[in-house]
Formats: C-alpha cells, structure tokens, sequence
C-alpha cells in the first residue's frame, strides 16, 4: 500500500523542495558561515558580550564553573539525543533513565558495595535500558515517541521502587568534591574533561564517520538510504543505546555533584534537553542538524538561564524566554522558505509565457 | 483540428488550451491542449513523462497551470482547489490510488459527502449499501467495510474508480486505471465508462495499451513530451500512425548501441518466488550484455529486481553473482558482492533529494571512503568530483541539494553513485522514467558504454523503444511470471506487447 | 505526528505502526482490551477491597478520572490528525487561575457563564497552538513544547505568589464535585456529556471523519480537497475548549489553584490517549478508548492503593500498561498485514 | 579555587563595612507557597529592621532537592552577606552553601535545617519535640485516644517534618498505647497530591480514626477532601496549618483544631540572626546571645539552633483573632 498510496504525496512534497530551494543552494564558506548552527553560535557569542557588558559579574571563571555545573547533564544527554533526533526518532525517557541510575547508586552504595562496582552497575542498567528502548523502536517497529513515553514512566517507577522515599546522601566526600572540583584558576569544572570526550565522540560520530553519513541520509529518507545499503534498524537501535547509555552517566553526575541520590533526581530533565537540541538547529522531521549547533543551543539556554539568576530575574521570565526562543527557531526557517517559494513563483510566471508560443509548433505536427 | 465540425456540433463539456506547468527547472508540460466533448471517450496517449498526469492534475485543480486557456460548458475557469473542479462536475481517477488506509472502504468511496440519515449524521448503512451497489456494477467482490489498509495496488484502482463513477460527474477522467487490472476487470470498467458516455458523461481515458484506447475510445488526442501533437478519430488511424505521433522519431538513431561482446553470466537466477508477487523467475545477465526486463506495469518486474538486490527477501529461489551466491534480504550484502541498483521512484528511492550532491554521490562509498573509520572530507570532494565528472552532472557546485537538479541531471547523479562502486551487475529500473528527451538520448548513451566495459545490465523499462532500442535480450513479465525471452533480432513492438498483455495464445 | 517522527510519512516501515487492523471487525474490538482491562482491574480489586466499589469509593475513582478523562477526549482529536498538543496542562493551569480570579473579581457570577469563559479562554490558547501549527507549517511536538512553557510562564507570571482557595469561590461551584447523581458526581456527568458529544461528531459527522483522513494521510487528504488546514486548526481550538472545561472543573473539585495548577500533566494524557487505543500517528483510535484509557490509568493509581500495593510500584506498572497498549496494537496490525499479502495476491 | 577567592573578596569588603551595604537573600523551599510567602514577609520586615542594605528573595518554582543549588551559586558570586535558606534536601545544598560560605557569606538555615555543617545557624520555628507532642495530644483528644491514625506529610525528605515525625512516633509508643500509626505518606507539598494521598489513606485503611498533616499545604488538601466526601467529621484531622486556609475547615467542622507558630516571627528572627552573624557578633556557637528587635534577646541553643517561640493551637474560639 505505502509505496502507491503515497507516491502522490512525494511528488506534491517533492514540489515543495524543488521550489523551496530555488535559488540554488549555496556553497563551500558561505554555507558554513551563514548556516543555521553558525547562526546559533553567534546569536550565543552576542549573548555573551552583551551579558559581560550588563551584568557586572557575569564575566569570571565563577561564571563559567557554575553554569557549567549547571548544564553538564543537558550538554551529555543532548549529544546522543542530537544524533536520535536526525534519524527522525526521538527519545523521552532519558531523564528517567538518569533517575534510575542515581535511585540504583543509591541503594548500592547503601548496600556497601565500592563505588567502582556501583558505577558499572548503575552504568550497565542505563545500557540495558537503552537496548530496551532500541528493541522497541527498531526491531518491534514500534513508534518511539510513545514507547519512550511508556519507558518514561517505567523507567521513573523502578527509580521509585528501587530507592522509594528515601535519599542516600553520604557519598566518599572525596569524590563529591571531585565533582564540583575545578582546573586550576580557570574556573572550569574538572568532570568537563570527561564530558569534552563525550562531545567530541558524538561529534566526530556524527560528521566524520561512515555511521554519521547514514544517519543524515535516514534521517531524510529511510528507504534512500535502504536502497544504499544503510542498515537502518540496525543504526536506530544503537542510538538508543548510546542515549540510555549516556543518560546513565548523567545520572551518575547527578548523584555525585549534588551528593543525593534519589528517585526523583533529574525529573522533567527531558523537555530541557530536548527543546536545547531543537533550538540547536536539530530538525524534528530528521536530516538536519550538527553537533556544534546544538552545543550552542544549551549554552544559550544555560547562559540566560544563568544571568537570569545573577540579575535575580524570576524562573518565570527563563521559561519564557526558552518557550519564544524554540518556537522562534523553528518558524523562522519556514517563513524564509515561504518568502522564497512565492518570489520563485513569481518570477516563473513572468517568464513562462514565452513557453506556450513554442507550443504553437504543435500546429506544424497536426500537419501531417 | 481533424475533429472542427464536430467539435463545432456540441460545445465541448471541458476545454484546456495551450496549459503550461513547470516545477521548477523542469518543465512537465509546455502546451498541454485537450478537447472532451460530452459523450464522447476520449483518450489520451503518450510515452511516460509526456505529461499526461500532469494535465490531470490540472483538470483535478490539484496543480495551477502558469499559463494556458481553461474553459467548462465554454466558460473560461480557473480552479482554486480541487474542492472547485468537482464542483464544477469533473471527477478524477489519479495514476496512484489516494486511498486512507485508516478508513474503511465505503468510506473511502463516500468521503466528504457521506450520506447522511435523519438524525443528520452518517448513516453507515446506507454507505455500506451504496458501495456494494457499485461495486455490483464493476462486477467485483471487496468488503465494503474492510479499511484500505493492504489491499492490493488493484483492488485501490477498483476503489478509486468506484470512487470517480459514483460522483456521476460530468466529466470523467482516468490516468491509467487499467494499468493493474486483470482483463474480467478491465472489461466491466469498459461497460461502465460506455454506458456513462450513454448517459452524455465525457471521459478521458488514459492508458499504454493500444488494445483498450482503440477497443473503448471515439477519439485520440497524442502528447509528445509535455506538447500537444494531433487529436485523430479512432476509426481512421492505426496503431503504428499513433505510435509515429508519440514517438516522433526514428527510434534506432536515438538509442545508438555500441556492440559489446558478451561474457560469461554474471548474474544468475533460478526458480525465484515471492508470494503473491513473482514466481519461478529463471534469468542469467551476462558481462556486456544488456537484459531488458519488459512488461505492463504491476507485473512484478520491479518486485524482482528488489528481491536480486535484496530490499525485499524472497520465499524461494538462488540468485549467484559470478557463481557465488550472497545474503538475501541485506542490500549491503548484494553491494559488497558488486550489484548496483538504480530504483524506479528516483525521487523516493534513489536520492536523498535534501542532501547535496556530492553527498548523494559518495553515499555509497560511505566505508570505502574512510581510513580508521574517519571520513577524509578531501577524498570524499575528489570521489564526487570525479564520478559528477565522469557522467557530466549539471550541477553549479557539489554543494546544491540535488533536489535542485532536472529529473535526467538527478538520474545522472543516481548512476554516479553507482559507478563509483564499480559494479559487476547493474540492475535500472525505468532508466528514463520523466526524463526529458535530450537527456533520454544521453543516459542510453551511457548505459550501453557501460555494458561495452563489460559490466553486465538488467534494464527494467515500460517504454518499448527504450526496450527494443537497448537490449541484446528481452525477457517479457506477465502477472508476476516470465512470459516469453525474446532475442534483439526478432524483438518487434507487437511480440513484446502481445506477450507482456498475454493477448496472444502461446505467450503464456 | 508522524511528521515529528518521520520527514513526510512516506518512508520507513511505517505503515502499520501503531496502525488500526484492516478488519473493521477488528477495529471495533479496538476499545475492548482496555474495557476488559478496567473490567478485571476493578472486579480483582473490589474483590480485594469491597470499599473500593463502596459508593465513596467509586465516586473517587470517576473524581479522580474526571480531569484527565476530558484532557484524553481533546488530546485524541489533536493526535488522530497526526498532531500532539503538550500545552495542555499548562493551558489547564492558566485556565484554572483564571476561573480563580474570575469568581474573585466578579463575586456572585454565574456559575455557567464562568465555565463558558473558561473554555473560551482555553479555545484561544488552543488557537493559538493551532496557527502556529498549520500556518508555519511546523510539527505540533515543537510548537506545543514551547507553548508549554510560554503559557507556563504566563502563569507564573500572573498568578505569582497569588493562591485561590475552595472558600474564595461559592459553595454550589465546589459543590460540583461534591453532590452525586445517582452516584455519579455532578462534573464526571459533565465529562460524560462532552465525551459522547465529541465521540458522535467524530464518527458521526463528515469533518469528523475529516479529521480521520488527514491524519490517516495528510497529503492525500490534500490532493482529495479535505480542507486540511482549516481542519486541523478546528481540533486544536476544540482541544483547547476541551482542556479548559477541565480547567474550570479542576478547580471546583481541587482546594487550591496556583501558579503550578497542572504542571505535568501532559505526558498523562497523551499516554491514556495511546493506552485507549488511539494510534501515536494519527488516523485511528477513538475518543471513547482515550477516555477508556484515562479511566484505565487513574483507576490503576487508586486501585493499587486500595489493595495496599507499594505504591513505589504504580508508576512502573504504569508504564508497563503503555507499553503493552502498543504492542498489543502492533501485533494485531503486523498480522493482519501479512494474512493479507498472501490471501489477497493475484494467484501466481 | 579562583571562584572563593573572587567571591572571598567581595563578602570580605562588604563584611569589612560593617552595617550599611550588606545584603541578605532568602531562598525558600519554593516560591509561590502562602506559608513561606508569610515568612518571607516577617524576613523582609525583618532585615529592614535589622538594617540590612538590600534583601531579596529568590528560588525554586519546584520543591526538588537540587533545583536551590543553581540559586546559591548565584548568590555566592553576587557575593550577597547573608543567605537565608530553608533546605529542600538537607545534603544536596551542602556543597554550594560550603562554597557560599568560603565565599565569606553566612548560612542561616530556617524553617527546615539542612546538614549542620553547612549552616552557621538554625532559626527553627519551635522545639522540635513540642511540635510533635502538641499534634500527638491534639489528635489523641479528636479520636478518644484510641484507633488508627496516620501521616499525610511534604516532602520525604523534608528535614523538619522527618524530625516531628520521629519524635511523634515515639511519644505514640510512650503515651498512647491504643494509637495505632498505620502508615505514613508523602505529598510532596502539592495540592493534588497531597488530596489523593488522603483519600488513597481512607480507602486503604477503612478504619482510621484521624489523620495528622504536619504540613500546612497537607492539611488543607486533606481537609478539602474530607469536607467533600463523607468522612466530613467521622475522621478527625489535625496538624500544623495556616489559620487563613483553614478558617473554612474550622466553621465546618472538618477540622476542630490545628497547631502553628508565627511564620512571620520565623523569617524576622532569621533576619535578625543573619545580621549578628554578619557583623561578627556572633559565631552560632551554643550560648551565643543576640538582639531579634522587638522578639526581644534570643540565645542560641544545641547544635547552633534558636527557637522562635511555642506553637499555638487555633479552634473555633481563637482562629478569628490571627490573620495570616
Ligand atoms: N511534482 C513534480 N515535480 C517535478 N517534476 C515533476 C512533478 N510531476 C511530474 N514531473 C515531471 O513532469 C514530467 C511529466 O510527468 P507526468 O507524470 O505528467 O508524465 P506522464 O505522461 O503521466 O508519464 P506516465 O505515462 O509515466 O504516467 C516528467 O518529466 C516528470 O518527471
Ligand atoms: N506499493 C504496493 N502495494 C501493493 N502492491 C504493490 C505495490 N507495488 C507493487 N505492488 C504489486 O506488486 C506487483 C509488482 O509491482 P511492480 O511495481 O514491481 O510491477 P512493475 O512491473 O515493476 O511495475 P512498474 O512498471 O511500475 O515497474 C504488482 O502486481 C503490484 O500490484
Ligand atoms: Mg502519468
Ligand atoms: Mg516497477
């Protein structure tokens, strides 16, 4: 059925695309520089500046290590969430996921295991978890906005079933201070370090590996990218595990910076994170999207976040400002390519009639 | 016109003049002329690409014409939104189904003027009632209340002309609506349209097959690549004066075939089946040979070459390359083991149309492209590059979306990709489908170089020239079976027509 | 929806994701796992606990439905056009402080004239939902995320620190959920009357039906000449009528309403939606299986307190209970695809 | 390292000025809740009277343990003087109020204390062993002194509450030996909650006689569900409310008496406390003595705690004459 019922559709879409991209596209620099996660990069580097100029205190390595603080858990779980959404699927349970692990390092830890032990287990549980969403997706074939919807509220139940009420604070000190510990006068957390690795593995994943191609590729057609031999399910189901995978190591730095585990650690979490990657230039429907834009986006959102907090500016007002930002981000695309597509027609119109006068040669055949 | 003092007699029920549609670089139809009277069938003809959905589509006000003259009744009209052309009493029979696959078939039929019982609301029964009443008439037994949801590509034409016939409309038009139909079926659609046209109703009816146009049709109207040729009356022409008028050319000069020799079998299929699809395909492609796989459409040749490529499996059956058999099922396996396949749906299947060029063209280098599993940008550039090149893409950068290019520069871009990958065997699928003329010419060109370089080539065409211009053998489907092989000497259009409509006793 | 899933719908394995079963037979059996469900659920518990079905407490189990019930009913229109609205609880959040302040600024107003502001003021929030939607041409899954929090905001913004409690409105508007008809409180009756009205405009009436197609294929529906923008900004406005009702009725039942009235509540209703039967991506399900769905979900909550189960377990058996919903769907949708194939294929 | 020294710097001139341009903040559990927004008021009243420069209040508008953390960073590095702070959860604040701290600001925690040694002090509303009894008296008198009761609390990690409810269960055991405590539940200061968990007690445990919500948002909720539904007045309610909130329960007879202290002398002692501090009068070590304007002299007791004054009971008779 899908393939003839739907033939239609891709010809009037494809309409759609021939038009909406002319003028042709454009090329080398200028497409790096003027391309939507550049875009996203200035808009942050000007937040930046104007923020240093207004608030007296905003430019220091205070600064910079407390808002690091504050959005490491979105930066990870952004970074595989980034390459999920490009394959056109998404993932909501990653915030549960990390309640989990820092519900489960809890008990462990209650439990009297070593910490080494702990991590791996908690770790494990969030591949596990992962591999679960994966199966769902890629082998059931089971649309992943409402498996993941159902897993966000499992995967928060066992958080609650494994820890309960209870919050498990007395971590070694040692390790909680390393986790809130910084480099040097730069002002920059220690853990950075780890999550730099975790950026820059996706990074690369994404825009300089075979993988990365295909997922592009899937994300704006599955069945193209059949045709060229990408094993699509195969590459969803992995995704998955990287999301739960790296939701666990969230988890595990939730529980360690703030030295509480919990059932209830990171809830909600998951809006956050995935409202960042879209504002970071990722597109809902698949395709589009890089690494770099992202980044940019939830440092955009932490730094106003944080401003917001030094100039003692209600949360109420920061809600807002990412609500607009996000919808902002996402129209100002489709108007563009509005304006675009209705000056493209015009100009066809203009110079079509010459097309029918060559028509009349019709005549010459009806001759004969 | 051959037909003025006709056409004088009764004012035309629908009139297009001189219609011109283009989407963006391509043009689909520069002089798109179409006179249907009332009562009269009409038919419309022309090779694929010629622009015949496209004038549909404009009857359908689905598409606005940038130019050309439009008249009902003799009124000039223009159609906002479909919702306009049936108002205006003009029901279409689109070339693929637009069914919701959700819904029931009744309610397909019916949508958006469901029959409504005394309460005001939909009264199902009377819907139920009214499907099997047309499907009484069309002589076949679907469940009304059955949703859409996999029925077959035929069991969709028969809904969809239920659809059109039961609008009593004014005028009826149907793009190929036999094209997946059996012949019982074909026959009572015929009855149906007659005695439509009885009642005063105008039909324009579209189809490849010349049996049914001159069995059903009082006039022909001729397209040529996006242009109005002649309108003719049935009774006083040929099939061969309407194949001249499509074609336009002398066919052998178009398709010039570079001599090859041929090989040792490359690929090799025995007793291939899929349930409800194909069976027991038998066929070999030797290196340098160019095997055309013809047929009506729906006969199972594409379902084929996806099974040899391995996007769909099949139930039963070997298929070896160079005598080694491969992975069913994973078309990385057929790659690796040197199979190329150009898809039929360029648009769906072929390309990416959102990535760039040069990215659609290395898309299956992705592997080879990498060293420690990094993808060099630089040696990605070169490859694209030089394959582009190779085929002579028109493109302003390897940066462009090649949704951007002209469907023949987009086709180029296809085989690109699979060139790089240097293949052994390699299957195309409708090589020329909605490719302008100029281009047709070139990427013949280049297929036959291709077979003279010794790579063996398994062509899937519904163009006749194409096919008897190309192939060194032709392998005919029928009904998901091969019905006849026919050798380049004795391929005439009328053996390969006869055995892909098995109209003639022997070919099955 | 799907669009938020998948570039144009067309690609993908998807055809019977989540899709209703050929069978019509079939798809009228839709709602009954999850009727049947209920049915255990609440039999096993009474059984446990006769108290559960005493009449307190069966008038808690519909209170406690009541809400969500009306959220599931809106949230399905939205979803069967292939959308998703996640603003709902914010708009509920808003609305419900708006009823606050109303009965507040306007002492003695008329209870009726309140609810039908209440759900003017949802409909335009969902209005506005729905332009951004079908004008900009944008998945609702990102719209609706950032209204969610706009419309957050606003309320923070607005209400503050500010807090209306059950004193500050008439007794008889509390009493709403208080006083029982034949054991059915007098907002559950409310809820029931809007669910059979939207249900019988949905199978009843031919945009109803409308709204099926497009979600069943929008491009389609297009070429066919359903007014699909028009359509599906309709199901947003109606969503939003809908979300404000539960508004208005959330605060007769509730002691407070606030800044943080409602916070949440999204992922609830789109999961009881998809628990009763309505398919993520669009096209199938009905309004009685979403409202089926709510009950089914809110039920569970108080049935698993009833017969004293940890209720560190109830989140995780409802997520359970999600999952199954879709799978049991999709197995249904995978067999018949493949019964078909082979029954319907021309004899070769 | 760099981020104390920066901050060390601005809270050691501001400290250095003495009176004049100190700054206190208060972070409450959470904004937009009527009882803290009655605290607040008595700190603000209190650090204009105290002489503070600039007071503010900033926080959560969600009660979740970490969500304070981000709100004390920024703090610390304004280098406000004084943080005022009632833990959502007594550890996960420790380590940026260390921070605040070696920043040179003062911790006073109220209301709900956090890990003592993360705090300079702890302004607690009253002993918290008087809290626990009046409840367990309160409750005993309702239901005759025999039958089931349980717990409707905030959050599970609330500090105080956890605290009242220990000593409660003990005096249960001590003193009333026909008390049963059937379970305690949490609901985590949210209204909706809150009401669910009540009526999830009443179908669970057929039986109970009472219930005690040592939270004022608790008890409302809970006796918003027992005046509609037909327990109104079988089951007894008592705990720790705000008399504006529970007026209605009151006159209805839902509620026959309930308990609380002052809030608003809660956040005008912390003010006071936090300018002592602020000023080097004092360090928050046992017997340190301090003026908390017109509350008069206050001394500070065990564990660096000061105690606002003993709980009220509110009935029928009294309720009318409090506004807050
Ligand atoms: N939506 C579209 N966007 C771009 N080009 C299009 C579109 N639709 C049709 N075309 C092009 O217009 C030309 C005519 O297409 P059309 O479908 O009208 O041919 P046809 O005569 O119907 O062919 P067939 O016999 O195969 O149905 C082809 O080159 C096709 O590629
Ligand atoms: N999308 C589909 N849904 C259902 N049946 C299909 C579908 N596509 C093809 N079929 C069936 O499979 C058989 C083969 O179709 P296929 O398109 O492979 O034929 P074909 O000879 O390749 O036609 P074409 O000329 O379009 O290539 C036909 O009987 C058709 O009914
Ligand atoms: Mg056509
Ligand atoms: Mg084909």
């Amino acid at each position: 059925m899908s393939e003839n019922a739907t033939k239609q559709a891709t010809r009037t879409s494809e309409t759609a695309n021939v038009l909406a991209d002319e003028p042709k596209g454009r090329t080398g620099a200028s497409r790096v520089l003027l391309g939507r996660d550049a875009i996203m990069i200035y808009i942050l580097l000007a937040f930046l500046v104007y923020a240093s100029i207004a608030l007296p205190r905003f430019a220091s390595p205070v600064t910079v290590g407390f808002l690091l603080l504050d959005v490491i858990p979105v930066l990870l779980i952004a970074m595989p969430m980034t390459l999920v959404i490009i394959t056109g699927e998404i993932d909501l349970s990653v915030a549960s996921i990390a309640g989990l692990t820092s519900a489960l390092m809890g008990v462990l830890w209650q439990a009297g295991l070593d910490m080494g032990t702990v991590l791996v287990i908690s770790v494990l549980a969030g591949v596990v978890a992962g591999a679960l969403n994966g199966f769902l997706v890629a082998v059931v074939g089971l649309p992943s906005l409402a498996v993941t919807i159902g897993t966000l509220a499992l995967f928060r139940g066992l958080a609650l079933v494994v820890i309960g009420d209870n919050a498990v604070a007395n971590f070694p000190p040692a390790l909680t201070g390393f986790f809130i510990s910084k480099l040097g006068a730069t002002g920059i957390p220690t853990v950075m370090i780890g999550v730099l690795v975790v950026m820059v593995f996706f990074g690369v994943l994404l825009h300089f590996t075979p993988f990365g191609r295909g997922l592009y590729a899937l994300g704006y057609s599955k069945e193209a990218a059949r045709f060229v031999g990408i094993h699509v399910n195969r590459s969803k189901f992995w995704l998955f595990v990287a999301t739960g995978t790296v939701s666990a190591l969230a988890g595990v730095y939730w529980t360690l910076r703030y030295s509480s585990a919990r059932s209830d650690n990171a809830s909600g979490l998951e809006l956050t994170v995935i409202a960042a990657v879209l504002l970071g230039g990722v597109s809902v429907f698949g395709g589009k999207g890089s690494i770099p834009g992202v980044i940019a986006g939830v440092l955009l959102i932490g730094s106003i976040n944080y401003a917001l907090r030094l100039s003692r500016v209600s949360d109420v007002v920061l809600i807002i400002v990412t609500g607009s930002l996000l919808i902002l981000s996402v129209i100002t695309p489709s108007v563009i390519s509005a304006i675009r597509r209705w000056n493209h027609d015009r100009r066809l119109r203009r110079h079509v009639p010459q097309a029918p006068a060559s028509g009349s040669t019709s005549a010459v055949h009806q001759a004969h | 016109m051959a037909t003025d003092h006709e056409a004088s007699a009764r004012t035309p029920a629908l009139s297009l003049t001189g219609a011109v549609k283009a989407f963006g670089p391509v043009i689909a139809l520069a002089d798109g002329t179409i006179e249907i009277l009332p009562g009269e069938i009409h038919a419309l003809v022309g090779e694929n690409g010629a622009g015949k959905s496209t004038l549909v589509k404009i009857l359908a006000g689905l598409h606005h014409p940038d130019a050309g003259d439009f008249r009902v009744d003799g009124e000039p009209i223009a159609f906002r939104s479909v919702a306009d052309s049936k108002a205006a009493g003009i029901s279409v029979i689109y070339q693929e189904p637009t069914l919701f696959p959700d819904l029931t078939v009744a309610e397909n039929i019916f949508i958006g003027r469901q029959p409504r019982g005394r309460s005001g609301l939909i009264s199902r029964a009377e819907m139920r009632a009214g499907a099997r009443e047309l499907f009484s008439r069309l002589g076949v037994p679907i469940d009304p209340d059955r949703s859409a949801e996999g029925l077959s590509i035929a069991d969709q034409q028969i809904i969809e002309i239920a659809k059109a016939i039961s609008l009593d409309a004014k005028v009826l038009v149907m793009d190929e609506p036999t094209a997946a139909l059996s012949g019982v079926e074909v026959d009572r659609l015929f009855a149906v349209a007659r005695s439509l046209r009885d009642r005063g109703a105008g039909i324009l009816f579209i189809s490849h097959r010349f049996d049914e146009v001159f069995a059903l049709c009082d006039r022909i109207t001729v397209m040529r690549d996006g242009r109005y040729v002649a309108t003719l009356e049935t009774s006083s022409v040929t099939v061969d004066e309407i194949v001249r008028e499509m074609v336009g050319r002398d066919i052998d000069q178009l398709f010039p075939k570079e001599p090859a020799q041929i090989g040792d079998p490359v690929l090799t299929v025995r007793g291939l089946s899929r349930a409800g699809v194909f069976a027991d395909i038998d066929l070999d492609v030797r290196a340098g040979e160019i095997v055309a796989l013809a047929g009506l459409v729906g006969a199972g040749r594409t379902e084929v070459a996806r099974a040899v490529f391995g996007i769909d499996r099949y139930d039963t059956g070997t298929v070896e390359l160079n005598g080694r058999a491969y992975t069913a099922g994973d078309p990385q396996a057929a790659i690796d083991a040197g199979v190329g396949f150009v898809p039929e749906d360029r648009r769906k299947q072929g390309l990416v149309m959102d990535l760039s060029v040069g990215r659609n063209a290395t898309l299956t280098l992705r592997s080879a492209l990498a060293r420690f599993g990094i993808i060099s940008s630089a040696r990605e550039r070169r490859a694209a590059e030089k394959w582009t090149k190779t085929l002579q893409v028109k493109t302003g950068s390897q940066e462009y979306a090649v949704s951007t290019l002209s469907g023949g520069n987009q086709q180029k871009v296809v085989l690109a990709k699979w060139l790089a990958t240097e293949p052994r065997l390699l299957i195309i699928d409708e090589p020329t489908r909605g490719i302008d003329v100029g281009t047709k010419a070139e990427v013949h060109r280049l297929i036959s170089s291709l077979a003279a370089r010794g790579i063996a080539i398994l062509m899937i065409s519904s163009e006749l020239p194409e096919v008897l211009g190309m192939a060194d053998r032709v392998l005919v489907m029928h009904e998901g079976r091969i019905a006849a092989e026919i050798d380049r000497a004795d391929a005439t259009p009328e053996a390969v027509m006869h055995a892909a409509t098995a109209s003639m006793e022997g070919s099955k | 929806m799907t669009t938020t899933v998948h570039p144009t719908g067309t690609d993908s394995p998807r055809p019977s994701s989540g899709r209703r079963s050929p069978l019509s037979a079939i798809a009228h059996l839709r709602e009954l796992p999850v009727l049947l469900a209920l049915v255990a659920l609440i039999l096993v518990t009474w059984l446990i606990n006769p108290l559960f079905l005493a009449p307190q407490g069966v008038k808690d189990i519909l209170l406690n439905a009541t809400i969500v019930i009306i959220l599931a009913a809106g949230q399905a229109i939205v979803i069967i056009t292939r959308n998703v609205d996640l603003s709902v609880g914010s708009i509920l959040g808003l609305v419900a402080f708006g009823t606050g302040s109303l009965f507040v600024a306007v002492p003695g107003i008329p209870i009726i004239v309140v609810i039908l502001a209440g759900m003017l003021f949802g409909a335009v929030l969902g209005a506005i939902n729905g332009l951004l939607v079908t004008l900009a041409k944008v998945p609702a899954l990102v719209i609706t995320l950032g209204t969610l929090y706009i419309f957050r905001g606003l309320n923070n913004a607005w209400a503050g620190g500010t807090q209306f409690f059950a004193d500050d409105r008439p007794q008889e508007f509390g009493n709403l959920s208080v006083d029982t008809v034949l054991g059915f409180p007098l907002i559950t009756l409310i809820a029931i009357v809007v669910v059979v009205i939207v249900a019988v405009f949905m199978s009843g009436t031919r945009s109803g039906r409308d709204l099926y197609a497009i979600g069943s294929d929008p491009d389609a529906a297009r070429v066919f000449g359903v007014p699909v923008t028009r359509r599906v900004l309709f199901a947003f406005v109606t969503n939003g009528v809908l979300a404000g009702l539960a508004g208005v009725l959330y605060t007769s039942r509730f002691n407070s309403v606030g800044a943080t009235t409602g916070t949440g509540l999204e992922l609830d209703v789109v999961a009881a939606a998809v628990v009763g039967g309505v398919a993520i991506f669009g096209g199938s399900g009905s309004v009685i299986g979403a409202a089926l769905g709510a009950l089914l979900l809110t039920t569970i909550t108080g049935a698993l307190t009833a017969v004293r189960v940890d209720k560190f377990w109830q989140q995780a058996i409802v997520g359970l209970l999600i999952l199954a919903a879709i799978v049991i769907d999709r197995i249904a949708a995978v067999r018949t695809a493949r019964r078909l194939r082979v029954s319907e294929s021309r004899d070769v | 390292a760099t981020g104390c020294a920066s901050g060390g710097s601005t809270g050691g001139s501001s400290g250095g000025g003495g009176g004049g341009d100190q700054t206190i903040t208060f972070i409450p559990k959470q904004l937009n809740n009527p009882y803290t927004d009655v605290v607040l008021g008595g700190g603000k009243d209190g650090a204009k009277a105290a002489g503070f420069s600039k007071s503010q209040v900033v926080g959560p508008l969600d009660a979740s343990a970490s969500s304070q953390v981000s709100f004390i960073n920024a703090e610390t590095q304004a280098g406000t003087n004084v943080i005022v702070i009632a833990a959502n959860d007594p550890d996960a604040v420790c380590s940026s109020l260390k921070e605040a701290r070696d920043g040179g600001a003062k911790i006073v925690a109220f209301d709900s204390d956090t890990n003592p040694k993360c705090r300079d002090i702890f302004i607690s509303q009253v002993v918290a062993k008087d809290v626990a009894l009046i409840q367990t008296k309160l409750i005993s008198e309702q239901i005759g002194g025999s039958g089931e009761i349980a717990i409707l609390s905030a959050t599970a990690n609330a500090t105080n509450q956890n605290e009242w409810i220990k000593y409660m269960e003990e005096d249960l055991k001590a003193n009333y030996p026909n008390i049963k405590l059937v379970s305690t539940v949490y609901g985590d200061d949210d209204d909706t909650k809150s009401f669910q968990e009540a009526q999830g007690l009443l179908q669970a445990y057929p039986d109970l006689k009472g219930i005690i919500s040592p939270t004022t948002v608790g008890i409302a909720a809970t006796a918003r569900y027992l005046s509609t539904s037909e327990y109104k007045g079988k089951v007894a309610l008592t705990g720790l409310g705000l008399p504006n909130e529970m007026r209605p329960f009151v006159k209805d007879g839902t509620v026959t008496a309930f308990a609380l202290w002052d809030p608003a002398q809660l956040g005008y002692v912390a003010a006071f406390a936090g300018k002592a501090l602020a000023d080097g009068d004092i360090t928050g070590k046992k017997g340190d003595k301090f003026k908390a304007g017109d509350l008069g002299e206050r001394t500070v007791g065990e564990g660096g705690t000061v105690i606002v004054g003993p709980p009220t009971t509110f009935t029928t008779d009294n309720i009318d004459d409090y506004d807050f």
